[in-house]
């Protein structure tokens, strides 16, 4: 099980991501993947993300092993920008890597629901001139806890 | 203790950390904020509501009624907001 | 909603894929891909898929159709791969853009269970130098037909 | 009517398409699969067992029972392993 976890304010490339995760591990037969954009509308201009530098990377490591845990995986990568984003650029990729498809699926979309609920990132959003920090939504926290149940 | 500060808690307090003397009166998380809401100010507004705040001691998610010890890392920040 | 269909020899890029999708649609802040590669081990030389011409673009573009029904999305990219293809080699892929990622992740799913099952694609494998063809199997079936009862 | 062959039936019928009379003997599918059957060779082993091929006409899906007309495109193939 190969995993990357990389918090970086730069921008990264989908293909290379995956090619890597996939490169050495020639037993695997598919890659789920999850890109998040800054989604346009609604004037918003910006978005500013602030993380927990330690902290969050070792929830996301512990989050990558319990997802290699449930699910029969051969890679994960995460990565998390931080700093000031604009409406179409990436903030967020998951990639997994299993056998089959099913797994490569599951484990991804459970990834995402913990990185959005638990791991220590902060929001900003800049409308016109106004600043303002995102308050947590509960849709996000019903999704994380979904897995508790399994 | 190296104490943090994340997100708006950050902004209220002015500064993203500092040094607190571990004492005996600041047994717990709860002790440490109580003290910290009374410098008033900024710190007043972001320790008047607890609710709002989430707090880790030496990176793990922790409570109000978590045990502190000196060289603790205590981070206080609101809910996360990721991805 | 965006679709793009393609049945190709020819390689692709999962990067320019995506961005093809989002550059026209602002709204957009989750993608969900999928990337299944020619799976190595148990002396596998090569796969080669066959498709129907016509018919095969034809029941993808009604399967697409019918996942913008089901979920609120912004685009849907579909790209199988024909022709002779070593292990490593990339054969399908599909990429779902969506405003929110719960859609995104079902979509992408449903799409991949369909292809599994019901495109018209049938694989010839190269073990040492005997060529077979690959029997459809029960469990794609059961993925698939999942989707029925919702 | 334009009848097609794909995967292992192409190979063991030796082509990927024919030309093919409509006739009133041919009125489904299933008397075009049982005629190609009594060619013999080739033809009988990928018609000898008509439960492990899937049939399409003009495109669709169909079945045994599924009328032909003149001008209809037919397709023989395999239960299908995509992706």
């Amino acid at each position: 099980m190969i995993t990357n976890i990389h918090i970086q304010a730069e921008d990264f490339d989908v293909s290379d991501e995956i090619a890597a995760l996939t490169e050495e591990t020639p037993q695997t037969g598919a890659v789920a993947t999850f890109v998040g954009l800054v989604r346009g509308g609604d004037d918003l201009t910006a978005l500013t993300l602030e993380h927990y530098p330690g902290m969050t990377e070792q929830q996301i490591a512990r989050i990558a092993e319990d997802a290699a845990r449930r699910w029969a995986l051969t890679g994960i990568t995460v990565i998390h920008r931080v700093g000031r984003l604009t409406p179409g650029e990436r903030i967020v990729f998951v990639a997994v890597a299993a056998m089959h498809r099913a797994e490569a699926f599951e484990a991804c979309e459970f990834l995402m629901d913990y990185l959005k609920t638990k791991a220590p990132f902060w929001k900003q959003e800049e409308r016109g001139g106004a600043v303002q920090w995102v308050e947590a939504k509960l849709s996000d926290d019903a999704a994380a806890e979904r897995w508790r149940r399994r | 203790m190296n104490v943090l500060y994340f997100a708006w808690v950050k902004q209220k307090v002015g500064r993203g950390e500092e040094i607190v003397e571990h004492a005996p009166a600041l047994r717990t998380v709860g002790d440490l904020a109580a003290m910290l809401a009374q410098r008033g100010g900024g710190y007043a507004e972001a320790f008047g509501d607890m609710t709002r705040l989430r707090v880790a001691v030496n990176q793990a998610h922790a409570g109000m009624d978590t045990v502190l010890a000196p060289g603790d890392e205590v981070a206080f920040f609101p809910p996360v907001t990721g991805g």
